[in-house]
């Protein structure tokens, strides 16, 4: 009880200072600085629709490029610890059938879902969207299998294999924006070509493809690992 | 530096007449120690006796080194004692050997032969003889100190530490002698010469029964006559220190022996009088009556 | 033999196991000698003299007679006078009072502190007790004879002997001494088996070494 | 140079490559991820070695090719280039270090731990706030992965408990950054930093969200009270990943609270500093109770980075120094802390006690102390020029209370570590054995040496006003013995001796007659008390290294001309003097409380100097002179108290006896007959610089007599009723060096001569008696005095070095002690002060009773019956000994071969009341002396007296110990007989009240409060993660109320 | 004040989540306190880059490149929050790791129990 009421109290310090911050906000009027730049230059620099795309690209791109390093982090430490903590269970236990509304509904949306989410990274320099969002609309696929099956193995080599390889292409198209253009991740060294057009925005396609595998691929992998706890 | 010979003879010769005069006045003090008592005491020549009987000892035993050198050491501090202070004030034939240092030099050499005679004493192996040098050392340490603070106050007093100049700044009638100048620091150099001469109330060092006369008492034949003599110089070199600083100094024998018997007496006075302290009662004794007498004299010179 | 004058193994500091053999590592074994005067007459006269006029007496009461002694140092009879003084240490005297009666166990002390006393020294037996038994001729537990135990130089009879007694004998002594009669410390190193052998006779439990040093 | 950017990128695609690879490649992956690792160190090391010694300017690193504020732009400059060679190499070494873990954990793992490394690279290089945000989520991350990977169960929960803190530390460090960004319009912190000026001062929004970053940054450095799962993650981690957090983590995140800071700006150091100070104190007085080794670790890791937070917090007064310091103090905390942890994991057990398994490797304990040395400090390691030019400008800026609370903290670590170096080398080792195997040796070999490179490089870098210790030669002479460690102990004597002979003979021409007297004590002193040493068997491992480490200071310190070659000079003979006195059977809490005390009296004099120095560099000694009178004074009381804590003053003396008498026979006459001596040169000039000093009114040097007296006398008195010999001699010293004091304090000509006497002397006297009671000990077996006794015919050379020896302490003549007591005389009577004299009358014939006991009991009386076959002293321990009474008789007799140069040297600072020195004469202003005189007086008449009776008692019987007269009995037993255990009884009954331990009590209630108050106060901690979110909360809200 | 409301809302939803991650003592349930946190961090940081009156920062037919300034909100947080988010999902995943694992140690997911570091 002590503990709640000191929680409170602590709480209403901390939301003293938020209240202060809500208060104290007042939205721009004017685009900022910063803002500003990106809204006046992408379009001819970066040559993405999206400016949010080119930001997370290709400005803040060593941001992104961390980012699927958390998620590969992620997926790699939950593969190794629910791997390590794995039983070898042969003896998989009969777990109640899922229905078959979910059986036959996974059957016909697992593909269309797919299809959205490359559609969704694909297109990712140009409408809202992009690889993080593809991959995690792959992903939900993926787990929307799991729940029909939850013992159901997935080829970990390949996901393993298809996440790794996006992970050294996209550090190797960073290299050669590098070498061949502006700086690392520069996406100029391929040809920006018209705004608004599927091959566009330079590597920036390329880039949010991998993504879009890479991301996939990790949630797919984590997912799969936390269903095997499922056999705790 | 040139050393003039003669200043050997002359020494030996105070030598001899202290030897002797210290002799006389022990025997003459126990005389009168006996008085007291209403005993006659011991015939005047009986130190002799004791002495020759001593040296003619057919036979003699020894501990070790250091238990035949004690007797050595505590004869020479006692010589040296008496041969580095004047003994007469003025003359140049009983200034002995006191070219090598002042009043330092004399305080520090009281040591020499108290220092030798715990050596040899601890060698015999006698816990008797250690208890006793326990004893004494404890006793001295604070019973120096009130000597230690009145020579202090003195040498502020006269700004000197040669026995000459102190002695010389006294001249010239009793009311200059440091007794009246400087009463404090007197007084409290007498109760330490109270604690130093071996007489009761400060006697428990000896005490003669319980520890059989502490530190000596091993020692016998030749070893104890060379004490013997010692006993006799002592005292009165020692007692020569205290004629100097503070009554006076001595311009002739005639005065030295009188001066000197009568400060004896102090000790004799008060030994017949006071029963024995015990050594912590002596230590405390010393520290509440006379400390404070010799701080008080630094305090006012 | 007393457990401490046994032979003991020790072992030392560094590990080295040794022997400790008493009697004799922390006593002298060496037997007493006859001792000289002065080669000089005239200096052993004056030393003679000298040692009459110096009686240093052991403060050791044996027996009852020491009762008698303490009244010496008295107004009354005033020993001081005449050169004697008591000592507390058998190193510094050189008379030895056996005052009365001696017991077998006291003359083992006895014994010890006569020969810790140098050359010259003297022995005064004091009352009949010391001469032939006295009153306790038959006791089981006192000697009979004190010149068979240590050279007597003096007796002085009387059971007990007044301190006027006394104070004769000690004059009688004096001239002993001064005649140069008085040699009972010789006597004792030449005789010296005879002596052990009668002490030993009398005393079982002997633990100390043949000589006191 | 390699592009900064492959830091990232290579650690990148590794990882990425290393998830391709099979489960089974472990040796593929293995191999790749060190060359990863290496390839990453090259890359930072070519950058330093390109800002150090090519001179290149800091770069910027473009992403995206555009411009700094629009894209994400990295720099690299020196510190970066520093920092991440750090965070590589200890990657590396980690990594190699963590072989079979690694194995065990596959591909993956090994790309965990490259992640983690690349982001605490990215934290470093980064210029952009966003992208700070996302490395240290990286970072976190990877961190957490690499916890939940240990193999302790226990460090499950604790990673667990840091997300928790993590999931806080992100929110409010996003809302910040966001609210920042909305403020400032830039995500770039450059950008940031300026647009944050132009901000008008009441921008709430901007403050509030910096608030909100400062806060969360803050909380990676693990503050205190926020800091309890950092912790429990340092101590339930794998000793190499813990290696990282401590090292790289902290290094990163300190970087980052740098940059953080460079946008919030001056106003917000004092937080920085209040923190930083904070957790410096708490995290030392949590570790002072903890018996975990890792824990400990953790906490002094904590402690560390605070410091350095608080460093930063100063940059408004360090300047251009603050990078020089933090890194300083950065690089010796990293290097140290990774070791460390490096060898917890060589070590089995957890407790701090099993790390005596060290014992047996010298290497290895050489190692432990290298980086207890970096933690704490000490020359010539990068921190201790850091610790100079912290306190230095620090106290040139008047902020005196951080300062104190800094030196306050650094003891208490100081002694939590030099406590655990005790248990090392002397507990017993428990039976598992170090696990040595060579990819664990090789990380904690390179932090050995890369420790000792950072200290050269730092002595290098320190510019005008320090020097590179590492290039003075008697210390490289005295290093260079630990190369040579190998040799047999004679072949090493015989060349430090030669060493010292030389080097003195090469500078005395340098010296003046005060410190020609010096010199020629530590130097020739030393070289003789070190014949003693031909005794020793074997190669006495780490013997020589401390005493020419010792020897080093000493030469050192006379030969200082500024501050801080004073007190490095100071510093490196107080540790290797620790060191030495360690060497000792029972020596470990004695050694323990020297080095306290030393160390504590260092900082006094290390605030004193930088008080006195007032920012001005180099500040030389002779300046102390022209100190401000208004601060002169406490400089004065600074400096005289540390001088005084190694001449044991009374009060702080409890550490003398113990370490005395416990070190080792040479060591002993070493520590006390010349170490004592640095302190009282130390002293000398000071008070030939500052002279009379007034503090409200109270003149100091006053002062300081009243203490001199009663050191004098309570030394004295303490000796005397002790049973212990060698603890009777080391008493002694506190009384003698009272004594000294006392000479110097009476501010006048013969003060200072008596001093200087007593300097010789007690030197002389002093090395002899330590070295002949320890002959005794050594034979004997005990230092018990009651327990020998009648070795006077066992051990007659012993005996007279014993006996000469006592002669002279107690001044009686003819020796010459004497000489000093007769100055003293005429010394005081030249003074103006009266009173102390009495306390000092009193402690003289004192001293008698104590050199008795110690004669008597050790070689007259009974002979015991074990130790009746005890041989005299080895050779070699009495050939000094010998030279020793040789040496007294000289100085006895001729005292004005060394005194006259002085004296005359003396009229310098007192013209008046000099000696007069004709022929053997020596006259004062109230006196007259001839010791020459006064030995043949004496000698004659001693001779004549002897040959009397050697005449009249030439029959003599020899006799044995038990032919004494036992009133008509005989002794029992000698042990029965021998009149020695508690000898001054009814001394003790008289003044014993005098010597109760007060002192003792005092210092140890005051360690006992600490341990308690640490002991207590850790129960905040108390394992619930949920707690450790309270606290990070209420830390948050109390830095907020703070902040307002 | 949308935007204003929606901000309280994101700080509301910090709050709670803290108050339940404060005040659970199960894994899980903290887990999912913290996810809600991290939503209501999401929200603020969406509602910083609002601008009244304007549209999402993309090029089409109605926001022409030369006017785009003038049109768009602030794409910056837009960027930044799709990073949050996958950096808490990250998180959130490894959190669970954690949770599974102490559940298989300890049998338990009670966080009062797993104290045995401290002090």
């Amino acid at each position: 009880m002590v503990k709640r009421l000191l929680a409170l109290l602590l709480l209403a310090a901390i939301g003293g200072i938020f209240t202060t911050l809500v208060l104290g906000y007042m939205p721009d009027a004017e685009l900022n600085n910063t803002a500003r730049y990106y809204a006046d230059h992408t379009a001819a620099d970066i040559g993405s629709a999206n400016l949010v795309t080119a930001i997370v690209i290709t400005y803040r791109g060593l941001d992104t490029l961390g980012e699927v390093t958390v998620l590969f982090l992620a997926a790699a430490i939950l593969g190794l610890v629910l791997a390590r903590g794995r039983r070898q269970v042969q003896a998989r236990r009969e777990l109640t059938p899922v229905g078959e509304l979910l059986t036959t509904g996974s059957r016909v949306l697992v593909p269309l879902i797919m299809l959205l989410g490359v559609y969704v990274f694909v297109n990712g320099h140009l409408t809202p969207g992009g690889g993080f969002q593809g991959g995690a609309v792959i992903a939900s696929g993926v787990l929307l299998l799991l729940l029909t099956d939850p013992l159901r193995q997935f080829a970990h080599t390949l996901i393993a294999a298809v996440e790794s390889l996006a992970g050294v292409f996209y550090v190797a198209i960073g290299l050669m924006g590098l070498f061949l253009a502006g700086g690392f991740l520069d996406n100029r060294f391929l040809p920006i070509g018209t705004l608004g057009a599927l091959f566009s925005a330079g590597a920036i396609p390329i880039i949010y493809t991998l993504i879009g595998l890479k991301v996939g691929a990790e949630f797919s992998v984590m997912l799969s690992d936390l269903s095997d706890t499922e056999a705790l | 530096m040139q050393f003039d010979w003669m200043k050997i003879p002359y020494s030996l010769l105070t030598l001899f007449i202290v030897v002797n005069f210290g002799m006389i006045l022990t025997a003459f003090i126990a005389k009168i120690a006996a008085r007291v008592g209403r005993r006659n005491g011991i015939r005047i020549w009986q130190n002799y006796a004791d002495l020759i009987k001593s040296y003619g000892s057919r036979s003699s035993i020894t501990h070790g080194a250091m238990f035949y050198l004690a007797p050595v050491f505590r004869l020479t501090g006692g010589v040296g004692l008496l041969l580095f202070v004047p003994t007469i004030y003025g003359s140049s034939m009983f200034s002995n050997l006191s070219f090598a240092g002042d009043l330092i030099l004399a305080l520090y050499f009281v040591f020499f032969g108290t220092l030798g005679m715990a050596l040899g004493a601890a060698e015999s192996g006698h816990p008797h003889a250690a208890i006793g040098v326990s004893r004494g050392l404890s006793q001295v340490t604070t019973s120096e100190l009130p000597l230690a603070l009145a020579v202090y106050s003195v040498a502020l007093q006269y700004h000197t530490l040669s026995v000459t100049a102190i002695v010389a700044a006294q001249q010239g009638g009793f009311e200059h002698w440091t007794l009246f100048t400087n009463p404090l620091a007197v007084a409290a150099a007498m109760l330490a010469f109270l604690g130093s001469m071996m007489r009761p109330p400060f006697d428990v060092v000896l005490a003669p029964q319980e520890i059989p006369i502490g530190p000596p008492t091993e020692y016998h034949s030749s070893y104890l006559a060379l004490m013997q003599t010692n006993r006799a110089i002592y005292p009165i070199a020692k007692i020569v220190v205290y004629m100097n600083l503070f009554f006076g100094g001595a311009g002739n024998w005639p005065v030295f022996f009188l001066k000197v018997f009568l400060i004896y007496m102090v000790s004799v006075f008060v030994g017949v009088v006071f029963p024995r302290f015990r050594v912590e009662q002596s230590i405390r004794w010393f520290l509440i009556w006379a400390v404070p007498l010799g701080i008080l004299s630094i305090m006012l010179v | 033999m007393k457990e401490e004058l046994l032979k003991r193994t020790v072992k030392g500091p560094d590990g080295v196991e040794f022997e400790v053999e008493p009697l004799r590592d922390y006593y002298c074994e060496a037997a007493p000698t006859v001792m000289h005067g002065a080669y000089i007459k005239i200096v052993e006269d004056l030393f003679n003299w000298a040692r009459a006029e110096s009686l240093w007496i052991l403060g050791f009461g044996t027996g009852c007679g020491a009762i008698e002694m303490r009244p010496l140092m008295t107004p009354r009879f005033d020993a001081y006078r005449y050169g004697i003084q008591w000592r507390p240490t058998p190193r510094q005297a050189n008379l030895l009072v056996i005052s009365g009666y001696l017991s077998v166990k006291t003359l083992k002390r006895a014994i010890r502190a006569y020969e810790q006393m140098q050359n010259p020294k003297y022995v005064v037996g004091l009352g009949s007790c010391t001469i032939n038994g006295g009153m306790y001729w038959d006791s089981y537990n006192t000697i009979k004879r004190l010149d068979q135990y240590l050279p007597v130089d003096i007796y002085i009879a009387g059971c007990m002997p007044r301190p006027e007694a006394l104070l004769a004998g000690f004059e009688d002594l004096k001239k002993l001494i001064r005649t140069g009669q008085a040699e009972g410390a010789n006597q004792y190193a030449e005789r010296f088996d005879w002596y052990k052998t009668n002490q030993k006779q009398v005393i079982h439990d002997w633990d100390m070494p043949e000589y006191n040093w | 140079m390699p592009n900064a950017l492959y830091l990232i990128v290579a650690a990148l695609a590794a990882s990425f490559v290393l998830g391709l690879l099979s489960p089974k490649r472990c040796g593929i992956a293995y191999a790749i991820t060190l060359v990863t690792l290496a390839f990453m160190a090259w890359v930072s090391a070519g950058w330093l070695w390109a800002f150090v010694v090519g001179g290149a300017q800091p770069v910027e690193i473009l992403t995206a090719g555009a411009l700094p504020p629009y894209a994400i732009n990295l720099r690299m400059g020196r510190a970066e280039a520093a920092m991440t060679l750090l965070i590589n190499l200890t990657g590396l070494l980690s990594a190699l270090y963590l072989k079979e873990s690694l194995f065990k954990l596959g591909h993956r793992g090994m790309a965990v731990l490259l992640v983690a490394i690349m982001a605490f690279c990215g934290i470093v290089l980064t210029r952009d706030l966003f992208n700070l945000f996302v490395f240290f989520e990286l970072a976190a991350i990877s961190t957490a992965g690499l916890i939940l990977l240990s193999e302790d169960d226990r460090a499950l929960s604790a990673g667990f408990k840091y997300l928790i803190v993590s999931q806080f530390v992100s929110t409010f460090l996003l809302i910040g950054i966001l609210f920042a960004y909305h403020a400032t319009g830039t995500l770039n912190i450059d950008t940031m930093a300026t647009s944050a000026r132009l901000l008008q001062v009441g921008a709430q929004g901007f403050t509030l969200a910096f608030f909100l970053m400062f806060i969360a940054l803050v909380t990676e450095l693990k503050p205190f009270p926020a800091n309890g799962w950092a912790l429990d993650i340092y101590e339930s981690a794998h000793p190499a990943y813990s290696a990282i957090f401590s090292a790289a983590a902290a290094t990163a995140s300190l970087y980052a609270v740098d940059k953080l800071l460079l946008i919030g700006g001056a106003s917000w150091y004092p937080m920085a500093s209040g923190i930083g100070i904070l957790t410096f104190l708490a995290a030392n007085l949590f570790a002072l109770p903890q018996s975990n080794d890792r824990r400990l670790l953790g906490y002094s890791s904590v402690a560390q980075i605070g410091l350095i937070l608080v460093v930063l917090g100063q940059r408004d007064l360090l300047g251009e120094s603050t990078s020089f310091i933090a890194i300083g103090l950065l690089v010796s905390h990293a290097v140290a802390k990774a070791g460390l942890y490096w060898l917890s994991g060589l070590v089995q057990k957890r407790n701090l006690i099993d790390w005596a398994a060290l014992r047996g490797h010298p290497f290895l304990v050489f190692a432990f102390i290298t980086f207890v040395a970096m933690l704490t400090s000490l020359p010539p390691f990068p921190g201790f020029y850091a610790k100079w030019e912290l306190v230095r400008m620090l106290a040139g800026g008047g902020r005196l209370a951080l300062l104190a609370l800094i030196l306050v903290g650094a003891l208490i670590e100081a002694g939590y570590l030099f406590r655990w170096f005790g248990y090392i080398l002397k507990r017993e080792p428990p039976t598992e054995a170090v696990s040595g195997e060579v990819h664990k040796l090789v990380p904690v070999f390179v932090a050995v040496l890369a420790g000792w490179a950072l200290g050269y490089l730092w002595g290098d870098l320190s510019g005008t006003g320090r020097h590179n210790l590492l290039l003075a030669l008697p210390l490289v002479f005295a290093v260079g013995f630990l190369l040579l460690d190998w040799l047999p102990a004679w072949v090493k004597n015989t060349l430090a001796i030669t060493g010292m002979v030389a080097f003195f003979f090469l500078t005395y021409t340098e010296y003046d007659p005060l410190r020609l007297i010096f010199a020629l004590i530590f130097l020739i002193g030393g070289a003789i008390t070190l014949l003693a040493s031909y005794d020793a068997h074997g190669r006495r491992i780490g013997f020589y290294p401390a005493a020419m480490l010792m020897v080093a200071g000493m030469v050192m310190l006379v030969r200082a001309k500024d501050s801080f070659e004073f007190f490095a000079a100071w510093e490196l003979l107080t540790i290797g003097s620790y060191f030495l006195i360690l060497r000792g059977k029972h020596s470990e809490p004695h050694a323990l409380s020297y080095l306290l005390f030393s160390l504590g009296g260092a900082f006094l004099i290390l605030a004193g100097f930088a008080i006195a120095a007032q920012g001005v560099a180099p500040f030389p000694i002779s300046a102390l002179g022209q100190v401000a009178p208004s601060l002169a004074p406490w400089v004065f009381v600074l400096l005289a108290t540390g001088f005084m804590t190694k001449t044991a003053a009374i009060g702080l003396h409890i550490w003398l006896p113990g370490a005395h008498a416990e070190a080792e026979t040479d060591v002993s006459p070493m520590v006390s007959g010349i170490l004592l001596k640095a302190g009282l040169f130390g002293l000398f000039v000071l008070l030939m610089t500052m002279g009379k000093q007034q503090l409200y009114g109270i003149e100091l040097t006053h002062v300081l007599l009243w203490i001199a007296a009663f050191t004098a006398l309570l030394g004295n008195l303490m000796a005397v009723f002790q049973e212990d010999a060698k603890r009777l001699l080391a008493y002694s010293s506190i009384g003698q060096m009272g004594y000294a004091l006392f000479g110097l304090a009476l501010m006048n000509h013969l003060g200072w001569l008596m001093a200087l006497m007593f300097v010789i002397n007690h030197y002389i006297y002093k090395s002899m008696l330590f070295l002949s009671v320890g002959g005794v000990a050594k034979r004997t077996g005990t230092r018990e005095m009651y327990r020998m006794g009648g070795l006077i015919r066992l051990m007659p050379l012993s005996f007279i070095a014993v006996l000469i020896g006592i002669i002279a302490v107690s001044g009686v003549p003819p020796l010459s002690g004497f000489g000093g007591r007769w100055i003293f005389y005429n010394a005081i009577l030249a003074s103006d002060y009266r009173m102390p004299m009495v306390i000092i009358f009193l402690a003289g014939p004192v001293a008698f009773l104590y050199l008795f006991r110690l004669i008597h009991s050790i070689f007259l009386g009974q002979l015991k019956d074990e130790l009746r076959r005890v041989k005299e002293a080895p050779f070699w321990i009495v050939l000094p000994q010998m030279l020793y009474v040789g040496l007294l008789l000289a100085f006895a007799l001729v005292p004005g071969l060394v005194l006259r140069r002085v004296d005359s040297y003396l009229n310098l600072f007192f013209p008046e009341g000099g000696l007069h020195w004709e022929g053997f004469e020596i006259t004062s202003d109230y006196g007259y002396w001839n010791p020459v005189a006064i030995m043949i007086v004496v000698a004659v008449i001693f001779v004549s007296l002897f040959a009397w009776l050697l005449f009249v008692n030439r029959r003599a019987q020899k006799v044995k110990q038990f032919n004494i007269v036992f009133s008509a009995e005989r002794p029992y037993r000698p042990e029965t007989t021998h009149f020695a255990w508690n000898f001054f009884a009814p001394y003790r009954k008289a003044l014993g009240f005098l010597v109760q331990p007060y002192a003792t009590n005092f210092w140890g209630t005051l360690t006992d409060i600490l341990h308690t108050a640490g002991d207590l106060a850790r129960r905040l901690y108390d394992g619930n993660g949920q707690s450790y979110a309270f606290h990070f909360l209420v830390f948050v809200v109390v830095v907020f109320g703070m902040g307002l | 004040m949308m935007i204003h409301l929606a901000m309280a809302t994101g700080f509301l939803l910090i709050l709670i989540g803290f108050y339940g991650a404060l005040s659970n003592r199960n894994l899980l349930r903290m887990i999912v306190a913290f996810t809600i946190a991290d939503s209501g961090v999401n929200l603020v940081i969406v509602a910083i880059g609002y601008m009244p009156g304007r549209t999402a920062p993309i090029l089409d037919a109605t926001v022409k490149a030369g006017d785009a300034a003038a049109r768009v909100i602030d794409p910056v947080p837009q960027a930044l929050v799709l990073t949050a988010i996958v950096i808490g999902v990250g998180v959130t995943a490894l959190m669970l790791a954690y949770a599974y694992k102490l559940y298989e140690k300890k049998r338990s997911l009670d966080i009062a129990k797993f104290t045995e570091l401290r002090g």
